[in-house]
């Protein structure tokens, strides 16, 4: 029973996620089309949410949010943890020596957090997916290369990698088949919670006005957009920071689920 | 594989802050197939050190160890590989010497999968027989390494080394931190194992008794240096 | 604190740390404020209105000095740089360290004030999550806690604008001298940062008090308050302080929203109007500045996590 | 006179750690705990000394110390008993002490805490008992972090400790087995010399057992499975695990002497 209710309390937040982000497949009308008679329609048959200031259908522009939102923090994180990992067993050294100038160089890239970088890149380039997409992975692939480092090398210092090596493996096997399983559930807990503070920093971004390009709906966009008529229609402020604030727990429940089955196991 | 000889060998390291450590001061020792040697010692001694070098997890900073006249220190990987169905090794750590994340059968069947051409079949019926003969319940095989006891994750580290029948054995604190009981069961089935298949072992540790029961000659090493050599 | 060999060393490498992270940081807005879609020229011509005519463009990239290859225009910005001279700014001609200098204070101000009454909130909720951490009421507080992380700091920021001051007219959107000007903006990092640390801290304590350490000094006859404010609860706070100074870096980084919501003219601001203007001056002078506090925040965290760790064995559950 | 009756304790899962132990434990007696790990001889320290809170739940039985029972004492009462009337030897003492505090101070602290002195004079007395478990040099030990002594040493500090304070029952959790040769001798003999008050020697060190304890009791799964005097306990040892405790006791015997007579 025990395992199946980790499984399920898991299982919750990545289908919430994956709903979110794949909802605007099932978007009711067109998010961009505006119908000004319609500004401010009630929650109606066609409307499920109702409208918002341009008559626009609010429960589309929301679905068509989360896969801005959530669709480039979730891709970005796929190509990070898949290269990211990669790359960081490749450079581990096994060899116990630790190049002090390498050690430096590593310590001197991670020291700028993610967001810092996002914000040098979006600021120069402008924002665009592509941009975020690039600015997200390459400064989160950084830090999780050197993460994917030091949990190797010192994994690698313990015994059970020596008797491993003792018994004929060879340094690929033992970081791929012996060290990479032990170290896998600390990466994706690494990057669940960087995915968290990535969508609080894209929408904080889009809603300081460095939004996705023109024609790309977000939650942080859209949240600048209600506050102008707050007292109007209060809920359409409320949707957006509902979604951003689940989307966000849930990959905090995620990394904190993963951290607490890793030290169970 | 008939003999391994140490000629002088020496390993320093640099300790925490800074200054040069001499943990193995030109030692020199040889090693017979067929007859055991003991190396005795307190923790810290350099012992363990003499066991890694031997077993080419590390390599001496001065001075030579020769497998039958052969210089291992420009070995590279897979010489050594080659080698290893000859010289096996079982080590004390306590943190564990088995993979976290790898079944007992995973662990058990390490060296037959990188060291002989076994089938799957096969490495599974030696795997058996050999945990009848150590006294291990074969349902353990499924169970994660972490539920074990520390006298079954030292024998299955024993069975390990054992299952790719090697000549030469270096036993490293194999019975350090074991209650009395586990130490003899442990010991017994050491010894047992000697007279089926001629084995030698090279057993590193401070346990006077387990010495003098399995091994014929007895090294004392203190701060990196053999300050005694006894025949029983 | 013993000064051995091995602390020396230490020292210099983080210094060696700190001019790579600047140099490799401004190397990235060199190369990327060349690859930037719009050029700086150009910018500049359209804001004097004057006609974008080849030799017109050819004669104020000469002036800006954007002609030369990219390397020269590095080391001349560096060599300047290091005297303290970033150039003016082309868009108001203003010297760029005076409006960095200005900007740098405002930033500072909110980020201190923010760590402060984080500090004070983590350790009453911390201390109060550990009191009753076997009660109902310490699930519900770290639970709230947990979900705290996830509200974003510039939504309570853009709350407070909207509900206090414009509905409730409690303070002015612009315009308060003093402290009033940091404080809204400082309070909106203080819940997310402090609902992060709190359950922390309290896990610590339980771990602290756990110890051997602990029971043997239970079995000397010390009562359990004393065991908890002179051992576990120190040792437990300053675990946390590494983490705690990169968790500020982190918050240093948020401010440049933040400060957009509330107007303050601090490092994002001046980020984001060097960008929009297409103003290399500023954009290269503030990103060094930027590199240099986040790297400093970062270094404190690893000086402070080694002396905890030489001398004392204050190993912390997780960061 | 420390009697335990039928002492029987559950955890606050509800697993079963101690049922019926009855134990008496004299003053200048030594009595010796031994078993199997995990037969619930780290319970017994903690149900006695009384410091578990809510998670040891007692569930029968009665410990009376000189005829008063202490389960029925007010929490404050037996904290104050402890350090004061029931004394303890630790394991691990690497990991016992607080490492980030000096040893003196922590020494000094426990003594003023117990026997209400001056700084000064808990300085002294810290001193002498230190002298005492032959640490002479009594400044630098005291001034040192616990990381900086090694095991031996920080052992025989925490005797200087029981020494000081004299508590009429002094509880022993393995306190050689960390130890090497000359170290778990040198502590024997210092527990062997310590008449103030019975002794609760829980140990897997055959060696030390038969030297101090005069009598012997077994445990296994929070059970005690035979209580004997210890001359007796080793010339017939009636459970399973005690003959085969005993039998590998005496061959680690014989084979030191063979092996001290070859050098």
């Amino acid at each position: 029973m025990k395992l199946s209710k980790k499984i399920i309390s898991i299982a919750i937040p990545i289908i919430i996620l994956i709903s979110l982000s794949f909802g605007f497949i099932f978007k009711p009308n067109d998010p961009h089309k505006t119908h000004i008679l319609e500004k401010y329609a009630a929650a109606s048959e066609t409307y499920p949410l109702g409208t918002d200031a341009l008559g626009r259908c609010e429960l589309s522009r929301l679905l068509e949010g989360g896969k801005a939102t959530i669709g480039i923090v979730v891709l970005g994180a796929a190509i990070v943890l898949v290269l990211g990992t990669a790359l960081g067993l490749l450079f581990a050294r096994t060899n116990g020596r630790s190049g002090v100038l390498s050690d430096s160089f590593l310590n001197a890239i991670t020291a700028i957090p993610p967001v810092a970088y996002l914000i040098i890149m979006i600021g120069i380039w402008g924002n665009s997916i592509p941009t975020m997409i690039t600015a997200l992975t390459v400064s989160l692939i950084l830090r999780i290369i050197k993460l994917v480092m030091t949990l190797a090398e010192e994994e690698y210092r313990k015994a059970y990698a020596r008797c491993a090596f003792a018994s004929g493996a060879s340094h690929f096997r033992i970081l791929t088949v012996h060290i990479l399983p032990v170290i896998l559930p600390e990466i994706v807990q690494y990057l669940c919670l960087s995915c968290s503070d990535m969508i609080l920093a894209i929408s904080g971004f889009s809603f300081i006005g460095l939004n996705l390009g023109t024609n790309v709906i977000d939650w942080g966009y859209m949240l600048s957009e209600a506050r102008t008529n707050f007292d109007m229609r209060p809920e359409l402020l409320f949707f957006p920071i509902l979604l951003i604030f689940i989307s966000s727990l849930c990959f905090n429940i995620l990394g904190r689920l993963i951290k607490r089955g890793k030290a169970k196991c | 594989m008939e003999t391994i000889t140490v000629k002088d060998v020496s390993r320093t390291y640099y300790d925490t802050n800074g200054d040069l450590f001499k943990a193995l001061d030109n030692v020199s020792l040889e090693w017979k197939s067929g007859e055991s040697i003991a190396v005795m010692g307190e923790s810290g001694s350099g012992k363990s050190t003499l066991a890694r070098l031997i077993i080419g997890l590390e390599k001496p900073s001065s001075g030579k160890i020769l497998f039958d006249g052969e210089d291992t220190s420009k070995w590279r990987g897979n010489r050594w590989r080659r080698c290893r169905t000859e010289i096996q090794a079982a080590f004390q750590d306590e943190k564990g010497t088995l993979s976290p994340s790898r079944s007992v059968m995973q662990n058990a069947e390490e060296a037959l999968c990188n060291l002989t051409s076994m089938k799957k079949s096969e490495r599974y019926e030696t795997i058996l027989r050999l945990m009848v003969q150590m006294g291990l319940s074969n349902n353990l095989l499924s169970v994660p390494v972490r539920a074990l006891s520390g006298g079954e994750q030292r024998r299955l580290g024993l069975l390990r080394a054992l299952a790719v029948r090697p000549k030469f054995l270096v036993l490293d604190e194999v019975t350090a931190g074991l209650d009395l009981i586990t130490t003899e069961s442990i010991l017994d089935l050491l010894a047992e194992y000697k007279n089926d298949h001629g084995c030698s072992y090279m057993l590193i540790t401070h346990d006077l008794s387990a010495a003098s029961r399995l091994c014929s000659r007895m090294f004392e090493i203190e701060h990196g240096q053999i300050i005694h050599e006894s025949v029983q | 604190m013993n000064l051995t060999r091995g602390t020396v060393v230490f020292i210099l490498r983080k210094i060696l740390e700190v001019i790579l992270t600047v140099l490799i940081v401004t190397v990235i807005s060199f190369v990327l404020v060349q690859l930037s879609p719009v050029d700086a020229a150009e910018a500049y011509l359209q804001r004097n209105q004057t006609p974008i005519t080849a030799e017109t463009l050819e004669k104020t990239r000469c002036e800006m000095g954007l002609n030369e290859p990219l390397h020269v225009q590095y080391v001349n910005w560096l060599s300047k740089a290091v005297t303290g001279d970033f150039g003016r700014s082309f868009v108001n001609n203003k010297d760029v360290l005076q409006t960095e200098m200005s900007a740098f204070a405002f930033t500072i101000k909110i980020i201190l004030l923010a760590g402060i009454f984080e500090a004070v909130l983590i350790i009453l909720v911390g201390s109060l999550c550990y009191v009753c951490r076997n009660r109902i009421s310490g699930h519900i507080i770290s639970a709230l806690c947990f979900a705290m992380i996830s509200i974003p700091p510039f939504f309570l920021a853009s709350e407070y604008l909207d509900i206090i001051v414009v509905k409730m007219g409690v303070g002015s959107v612009v315009g308060n001298a003093g402290i009033m000007r940091y404080l809204p903006a400082a309070l909106s990092f203080v819940p997310g940062t402090a609902a992060f640390f709190a359950p922390l801290l309290a896990t610590n304590i339980t771990y602290q008090m756990s110890l051997d350490s602990a029971d043997y000094a239970r079995y000397r006859g010390l009562s359990e308050k004393r065991i908890l404010f002179r051992y576990a609860m120190p040792a437990a706070l300053i675990s946390i302080i590494p983490s705690f100074f990169q968790m500020l870096a982190l918050n240093l980084a948020g401010a440049i929203v933040i400060e957009q919501v509330f107007s303050i003219p601090g490092l994002g601001y001046l980020i984001m109007s060097g960008v929009t203007d297409r103003d290399p001056p500023v954009i290269h002078a503030t990103i060094l500045l930027l590199a240099i506090c986040l790297s400093l925040f970062n270094i404190s965290a690893d000086v402070i996590r080694r002396i905890i760790s030489h001398n004392t064995d204050l190993s912390m559950v997780h960061t | 006179m420390l009697t335990i009756a039928d002492l029987s304790v559950k955890s606050r899962d509800g697993k079963q750690l101690l049922s019926n132990v009855s134990l008496r434990l004299d003053k200048g007696e030594c009595v010796g705990l031994t078993g199997a790990s995990g037969a619930g001889k780290t319970t017994l320290i903690r149900t006695i000394m009384g410091t578990s809170g809510k998670q040891l739940l007692i569930s029968g039985g009665d410990i009376q110390a000189d005829g008063k029972s202490i389960l029925e004492a007010s929490y404050k009462e037996r904290r104050a008993m402890c350090g004061r009337y029931f004394g303890f030897i630790p394991q691990n003492s690497m990991t016992s002490f607080f490492s980030n505090v000096k040893i003196g101070k922590q020494i000094i602290e426990t003594y003023r805490l117990n026997l209400s002195m001056t700084a000064a004079e808990a300085h002294e007395l810290a001193a002498e008992m230190l002298r005492l478990v032959n640490l002479s040099d009594t400044d630098r030990v005291m001034s040192s972090y616990p990381g900086q002594l090694s095991g031996g040493m920080l052992q025989r500090v925490a005797m200087s400790i029981v020494l000081g304070i004299k508590p009429t029952y002094l509880l022993a959790d393995e306190p050689t087995s960390a130890l090497d040769r000359e170290n778990r001798a040198l502590l024997t003999e210092l527990l062997s010399g310590y008449k103030d008050g019975g002794i609760l020697f829980i140990s897997h060190d055959a060696e030390a057992i038969v030297s101090l304890c005069s009598s012997v009791c077994v445990m296994e799964h929070g059970r005690i499975v035979e209580s004997k005097e210890t001359g007796l306990l080793f010339r017939a040892p009636q459970h399973p695990w005690t003959k085969a405790f005993v039998n590998a006791a005496e061959r680690s015997r014989r084979e030191n002497a063979e092996w001290k007579q070859l050098r």
